[in-house]
């Protein structure tokens, strides 16, 4: 097959997935996370081999694989749509194929396939456990099978499609239908255990949070559509398209046309990566199942945010001379580098495993962001896929750790105890090995450990490119930052993993099965593993063992090359330190912390986001509610505009009624009844006299009254 | 054969009043036998259109398939019918949902027999407005089309049918008075009512044999440009003239609802894009904005009010005007820049708008009969947690109000996006201003599923809500599946309007 | 002939009086047909007449004979009339049957 | 005076007076018996116009059929044969005056039409009046419709008359 082909076909079998197990085997589980992991695979399969395809091509990005059709009539021309397979969605596919695949193998374990159906478990709400009787008739409690298990692969299936063609398309209008194809699986995703007030809410959160992102997006679509008569990634990034954008003014911000367009899509990702000011959404969206979190914040969702702004570099950086940042990447770099640090600062005080890692990711985000809008374009593909991978590990990690503590709840019985609060757990290194290693692995990676782990290189990368081009208040903003992600990952696995059990469910936690903790070990090799494609050349020892391949597939996506950092010890001293430095720290800190009470970073502002959810809630959902009900439905139609329809009814009807007890009943009715009434009157006294049935006096009367006409008529008349 | 292929139009516009005369002589207490027989005969014209649909050539310019016989000669109108790509498209869409709103209707016992046949009568007013090609027939039927949708809400509606249908019947009426004057006029003035006619002479005329009190030319036109107008804008409904909308959707029965929001609200829009373009170009123009002004209030008021309803079915009503805002929105913008490439897009993305509102407001109003079937009731806090017993219904939901919220990859948005990439050059802060409404229509479409479907399980309709039947899917699967065939491929009927909008405009 | 027109004109106008005469005050019921058929005879007496002094036309004679079959008719009918009131009401007075009264 | 005349008032004597005598006659069997005799004097008078196709009909139809039928029904109702009574009711004095009047008004009216006093002229050598009187009554041109729905008429005369009179026993 030729490699168009593939490509055309990589998203599909999630798709066909999806419409297989929603019309035909809603019925059958095993059937139906077959046909899941089945189609994931193929998925999978075809991104290999374009991968490795495309990584076979020299100068890859010179001669891309691309294909398109045309989809649109528009008056004279057509709408194309396409894929396209550059370096840079060639590198996204790698990561997105992967873990798309150990998601849905995980996701098999994490659902309890293989465990009786509950006792009281019912659609839209989480399984409840079950009960088993042993040979030897001991009541044992044990998880149990997800209700709604096949409709979880449906969904995945369907979000697979999505993040799929996004990846592969080659025009920013089905990018935007693979985005929002997303957004919606999000939206059912984290609304899967619907039952739950919680997950409700969350799931609406995050719909329309991302849809506020979402609809500038589509404006800024539009607007690059209809400057530049084309929505093809190729046939925008061409220098004479660019330059025209970057010298059309506009009369906003006095950016320039480019400057606005960056700027408008930029704002869908600040919606997508959960971004300041629309980052609230990805904490609450924690309600869904663990899968779920790992795919939207590893894996997809805002991974795509990211991807897009990539994508876009070359237009947002159109007016960019390489001296002073223009305005929209500073608002970029600026919301980047502080939401990285926001965002960290929260993850500090939180207590439940998955929303560290959600606030995690946030900040770990904004690094990447940032770096793209101080124009680090390798360094934030770079970040982009390491972090992809050990987020990725780190939420399969916790959800298993979350398993494993559920499996302990149901052994004792004991309800109250949460299992997801990491103050209820500790010592489980030695109940779950396997995930233990791998969490640490996923955590030093995060941390940026020095040289053995990924996201050192990465985000060391990404400092510095900060450092070398002297934007200085970035690199020290992501610096805090970074030393609070080391040191919030070391306060999490130390609270989780070592010390001793702090609760008796912590004491009975069990080991997940292979399908959980064989993802946890493949994504962990990329963990380790990825960091080392892209070392720079000069780094001391190691640099030039083994070639900076990333830099050099990466850098061809855009037209000219981008340039290699001269190597500098500031910034590599800078990440050794906040690294180890907050490793230390959080490891001293929570080493010997038995409850939570003990914890002294448990800041009400902090605990509470910033009041982030309040203050929104009172300025924009609660008016918004009120503009909506109050305003333009009851003022609005119902008073105004209908009160002034009806009161024209009125206006008839009144000037109707006074018509009538004026003038109708006195004149008209009045004569009429006059005439009838009298006739009736003339009637009833003459009846007597001339009506008594009398054929020959009716006869005689007649003849009379005719010669009497006839007499008349002959003598006054004729 | 040969006599109907030639007289295509007037079998597929006249078949549904011969059904419904035959369905007159069938004896009353054969319900079955009436339903099916209404059923079939509704899916005679369907037939027929797609066979027209497949025969019409849309690279001709023109009108096709023209039938013209003397009808009223004394002032030289005649019954003048013929399609293009515009009016292809809303017949299509029209007979499609007629049969689908009889299958629909399946459930109501009650005076079946009238209830049918004045369902067919409806359709064939609703055809003759998109097929014909005379000022004098296109204002019959016009009004023809509102006489079986007042019955049918009198008759067959809810608790305040009385209030909605004097309302809804009122409001056409006094809209059709102007629009009755003014084409008047212009009859009287060039002596024909024959549009491709009037479309050569109307427009550029400047002088007019009997102008009364002697005013310019130009007032004249202004005066019957916003006489067709209001007609038709009372009809999409655009914002002020909507508020007869939720309540002739409340009050309707299903079927009257889903054929009320899938064919009826197009009259209106049909209007515009048929008769006020054409025929005012200049006053259009000069006017745009105000219509634009116009579409934005109705896209974000209707998604506004839609948000902070209660009732699931007057929810849906006000999303028909939030929807119908941006083919409104689209028209304004290309009467604004008429001719150009942007005007193009506009255009295409309102007709193909029109078209996918046709199918998923009939869908949502389907669907929300099917749940108010069952439950009695449309409150949306008494409704709650019917996912769990329904889930082949809350899956069709879904997938239905994800197409109403303009979801890629569904109908919805390819329309919504061609009527913003349309109307941004041209209507720039206008159409930045609609964007709140697209915004909030993720909010009411998120509210209803999650009132309806999510919510806490109100353990009343454990017994009493059951999973949608066979034939309720088979009303659905119709719709569904275009939805999704336009969302993924809409170029088989983009490339229609496509031409028809390069060749009329 | 030397009989002038107006006098066969005179004869029927006054045998039309005296059967109206008949007609009009005559108790019974019986006694009125007869008037009825005095009536019809005046008219005949003037269509014959006039066709006699008319112009040629045979209608004259024609409609008298129609009248004589309407008379026929009349009379059959009329008497089964009576004979059927006065089987039920045994009277054939004309004053007493006042059924019509209002 | 010719002997025309001499005949046309006698005969116009017979009618008047035995008309008088049917309307004032209280005895129903002579009045119908006056009947007669003014048929008869009609009869005559049609002679006189040189109908004698007519007077023949007057004579067997007429006096033959109808008054037989009169004498029977007074027969049949005999009852009020027996009435000495006036057989006149309390309005014979207007009705008196109107049949008057009616006389007078109408020989007011013919006298003065122009055609009051004309005269007869003598029917046309070889004109057979009876050939085409009958010519008239069967000619599509003439007279046959009116013929044929007086026949229906008497047709449904006769059943009607036959059901009305048998029906009412009950």
């Amino acid at each position: 097959m030729s490699t168009e082909t593939i490509i055309w076909l990589i998203p599909l079998p999630p798709l066909l997935a999806f419409f297989l197990i929603v019309l035909f085997t809603n019925k059958g589980k095993a059937l139906s996370h077959s046909i899941a992991i089945g189609a994931a695979a193929l998925s999978w399969l075809g991104s290999m081999v374009v991968f490795f395809r495309a990584v076979g091509v020299e100068h890859f990005g010179k001669e891309v694989f691309q294909s398109s059709i045309n989809w649109l009539p528009t008056g004279d021309t057509w709408l194309k749509i396409g894929v396209l397979i550059d370096p840079l969605s060639a590198i996204t596919l790698f990561f997105v194929a992967w873990t798309v695949l150990m998601i849905f193998i995980y996701s098999v374990g994490y659902h309890n396939y293989g465990q009786p159906k509950g006792d009281h478990d019912r659609p839209g709400l989480p399984p409840h456990g079950a009960t088993t009787v042993d040979e030897h008739g001991h009541k044992h409690t044990v998880p149990s099978i997800e209700p709604m298990y096949s409709r979880f692969f449906a969904f995945i299936g369907l979000f697979a499609f999505g993040m799929f063609t996004l990846v592969v398309s080659d025009n920013l209008l089905t990018m935007f239908v693979g985005w929002e194809i997303m957004g919606l699986c999000s939206y059912l995703l984290i609304g899967f255990w619907y039952g739950k007030p919680s997950a409700r809410n969350a799931a609406i959160k995050a719909f329309m949070t991302t849809r506020i992102g979402d609809v500038f997006m589509l404006l800024g679509i539009s607007f690059l559509y209809s400057a530049t008569g084309t929505l093809s990634y190729r046939e925008i990034f061409t220098e004479r398209v660019l330059s025209v954008l970057a010298s059309t003014a506009t009369p906003i911000l006095g950016l320039s046309a480019a400057g606005l367009i960056g700027l408008l899509l930029f704002i869908g990702t600040v919606g997508k990566s959960a971004q300041w000011p629309l980052h609230v959404w990805l904490p609450d969206a924690m309600e869904g199942p663990t899968p779920v979190s790992a795919m939207i914040h590893a894996a997809t969702m805002v991974s795509a945010g990211v991807y897009a702004v990539i994508r876009m570099f070359p237009l947002i950086t159109a007016d960019f001379t390489g001296h002073g940042l223009t305005t929209t990447m500073s608002i970029i770099a600026f919301i980047g580098a502080f939401t990285a640090l926001f965002a960290a600062t929260i993850a500090v005080a939180q207590n439940d495993i998955k929303r560290v890692l959600a606030y995690s990711t946030i900040s770990q985000l904004g690094f990447m962001i940032a770096a793209l809008g101080i124009g680090a374009y390798v360094a934030a593909i770079f970040h982009l896929v390491t972090h992809a991978f050990f987020k990725a590990l780190l939420f399969l990690g916790s959800g298993s750790v979350i398993h494993g503590m559920e499996h302990g709840v149901l052994h004792t019985g004991d309800h109250s105890i949460d299992p997801q609060n990491m103050f209820n757990m500790g010592g489980l290194r030695k109940k779950m090995p396997i995930t233990f290693w791998t969490f640490l692995i996923g955590g030093f990676a995060l941390s940026g450990f020095p040289v053995l782990t990924a996201g050192f290189w990465s985000k060391d990368e990404i400092l510095a490119d900060a450092f070398a081009n002297g934007h200085m208040a970035v690199f020290i903003t992501l610096a805090v930052a970074a030393f609070l992600t080391a040191f919030y990952t070391m306060r999490q696995i130390t609270l989780t993993f070592l010390g001793t059990p702090r609760t008796k469910s912590a004491e009975h936690a069990q080991e997940t099965p292979w399908t959980m903790t064989l993802p946890l070990v493949i994504l962990s090799v990329f963990a380790i593993g990825f960091g080392w494609v892209g070392i720079p050349e000069e780094f001391p020892l190691l640099g030039g063992l083994l070639p900076n391949w990333l830099h050099e597939f990466v850098g061809g996506t855009l037209a000219e090359h981008p340039e290699i950092l001269p190597f500098n010890i500031m910034p590599l001293l800078t990440s050794l330190i906040v690294a180890l430095g907050g490793l230390l720290v959080g490891w001293l800190v929570y080493r010997n912390v038995k409850s939570v009470e003990e914890d002294k970073l448990q800041i009400k502002v902090l605990m509470n986001k910033y009041y982030f959810d309040e203050i929104y809630d009172f300025l924009f959902v609660k008016p918004a509610y009120w503009f909506a009900e109050t305003f333009a439905y009851k003022f609005l139609d119902q008073t105004i505009i209908d009160g002034f329809l009806n009161s024209i009814g009125g206006v008839a009807q009144g000037v109707g009624r006074a018509f009538r007890k004026y003038f109708d009943a006195p004149v008209v009715n009045g004569f009429g009844d006059l005439v009838g009434e009298s006739a009736k009157r003339i009637g009833k006294t003459m009846a007597p006299i001339i009506q008594r049935g009398r054929i020959q006096f009716y006869m005689l009367a007649s003849l009379a009254v005719a010669i009497i006409v006839a007499v008349l008529y002959y003598f006054l008349l004729a | 054969m040969d006599f109907i292929s030639y007289h295509m139009l007037t079998t597929i516009l006249l078949f549904p009043v011969l059904a419904a005369v035959i369905i007159l002589f069938l004896p009353r207490d054969e319900i079955k036998v009436i339903r099916w027989a209404a059923f079939f005969a509704s899916l005679i014209p369907f037939a027929l259109s797609v066979w027209l649909w497949l025969r019409f050539d849309s690279n001709a310019a023109g009108f096709q398939f023209t039938e013209q016989y003397p009808w009223y000669q004394a002032i030289n109108s005649s019954f003048f019918v013929g399609v293009d790509g515009l009016s292809m498209t809303m017949v299509l869409l029209t007979t499609l949902l007629t049969p689908l709103a009889i299958l629909a209707s399946f459930k109501i016992t009650d005076r079946v027999k009238a209830f049918m046949m004045l369902f067919l009568m409806l359709e064939t007013g609703m055809l003759g407005v998109f097929l014909s090609l005379d000022l004098l027939i296109f204002f019959v039927f016009w009004e023809i089309g509102l006489v079986p949708m007042y019955f049918l809400i009198n008759q067959w509606g809810s608790a305040n049918r009385n209030y909605a249908s004097m309302k809804f019947m009122i409001y056409t009426m006094a809209g059709s008075l102007g629009l009755l004057l003014a084409i008047q006029m212009i009859g009287v003035s060039f002596g024909t009512y024959n549009l491709p006619e009037l479309f050569k002479l109307w427009p550029v005329a400047s002088e007019l044999k009997n102008i009364p009190l002697g005013l310019p030319i130009e007032t004249v036109k202004a005066v019957a440009f916003w006489a067709f107008v209001i007609a038709f804008a009372i009809k999409v409904p655009v914002w002020p003239f909507h508020t007869w909308l939720p309540d002739a959707h409340t009050e309707a029965p299903t079927a009257g609802s889903m054929i009320l929001a899938g064919v009826l609200l197009k009259l209106g829009a049909y209007g515009f894009l048929r008769l006020v373009l054409p025929l005012y170009p200049a006053q259009a123009q000069q006017y745009a904005g105000a219509l634009a002004f116009l579409a934005v209030m109705a896209i974000v008021f209707g998604a506004f009010a839609a948000y902070g309803q209660t009732d699931f079915k007057r929810l849906v009503a006000y999303s028909s005007i939030n929807h119908m805002g941006f083919v409104l929105l689209g028209i304004a913008a290309a009467a604004r820049a008429m001719g150009t490439m942007n005007a193009t897009f506009a255009l295409n993305g309102a007709i193909l708008q029109m078209f996918n509102h046709g199918l998923s407001a009939a869908g949502m109003f389907f669907l929300v009969g099917v749940v108010y079937e069952r439950t009695h009731t449309r409150n949306l806090d008494e409704l709650g947690g019917l996912f769990p017993l329904a889930p082949v219904y809350g899956g069709i939901l879904i997938f239905t109000s994800m197409a109403s919220l303009g979801l890629p990859g569904l109908n919805g948005f390819v329309s919504e996006f061609l009527v913003v990439r349309g109307s941004f050059p041209i209507l720039t802060v206008y159409t930045v201003i609609a964007m709140i409404g697209l915004l909030f229509t993720g909010a009411y479409i998120l509210k209803g599923i999650k009132k309806v479907l999510h919510g806490p399980l109100n353990e009343h309709w454990v017994g009493h809500m059951t999973e949608i039947n066979t034939r309720e899917i088979v009303v659905m699967v119709p719709l569904m599946a275009l939805i999704l065939v336009i969302g993924i491929w809409p170029a088989w009927i983009l490339e229609v309007i496509n031409k028809a909008v390069t060749m009329l405009f | 002939m030397s009989i002038p027109l107006s006098w066969y004109l005179i004869l029927s106008a006054a045998l039309f009086s005296i059967g109206l005469f008949g007609v009009l005050a005559r108790k019974n019921a019986v006694a009125i047909l007869l008037g009825i058929e005095l009536m019809l005879n005046a008219v005949n007496i003037n269509l014959v007449a006039f066709w006699r002094y008319g112009s040629g036309s045979i209608a004259g004679q024609v409609f008298a004979i129609i009248v004589f079959a309407v008379a026929a008719a009349e009379v059959a009918v009329g008497l089964a009339l009576i004979i059927s009131v006065y089987r039920r009401r045994t009277t054939v007075i004309a004053d007493e049957l006042d059924l019509l009264k209002w | 005076m010719t002997p025309d005349q001499i005949i046309f008032l006698l005969c116009a004597a017979l009618i008047v007076g035995s008309a008088l005598m049917v309307v004032t006659t209280k005895n129903l069997v002579h009045a119908a018996l006056w009947l007669v005799a003014t048929l008869f004097g009609v009869a005559i008078l049609y002679g006189l116009l040189q109908a004698g196709f007519l007077a023949l009909v007057q004579v067997v139809v007429y006096i033959g059929a109808i008054a037989v039928l009169f004498i029977f029904a007074v027969m049949l109702t005999r009852r009020e044969m027996r009435d000495k009574g006036t057989q006149v009711n309390h309005n014979w004095g207007i009705s008196a005056l109107l049949a008057l009047l009616t006389f007078g008004g109408l020989a007011f009216i013919l006298s003065s039409w122009v055609g009051f006093s004309s005269t007869a002229k003598a029917i046309p050598a070889g004109t057979d009046t009876l050939m085409m009187l009958g010519k008239a009554l069967v000619s599509p041109d003439a007279y046959v419709l009116p013929f044929e729905v007086a026949s229906i008429l008497l047709l449904a005369a006769l059943v009607g008359a036959v059901y009305i009179a048998t029906s009412s026993k009950e």
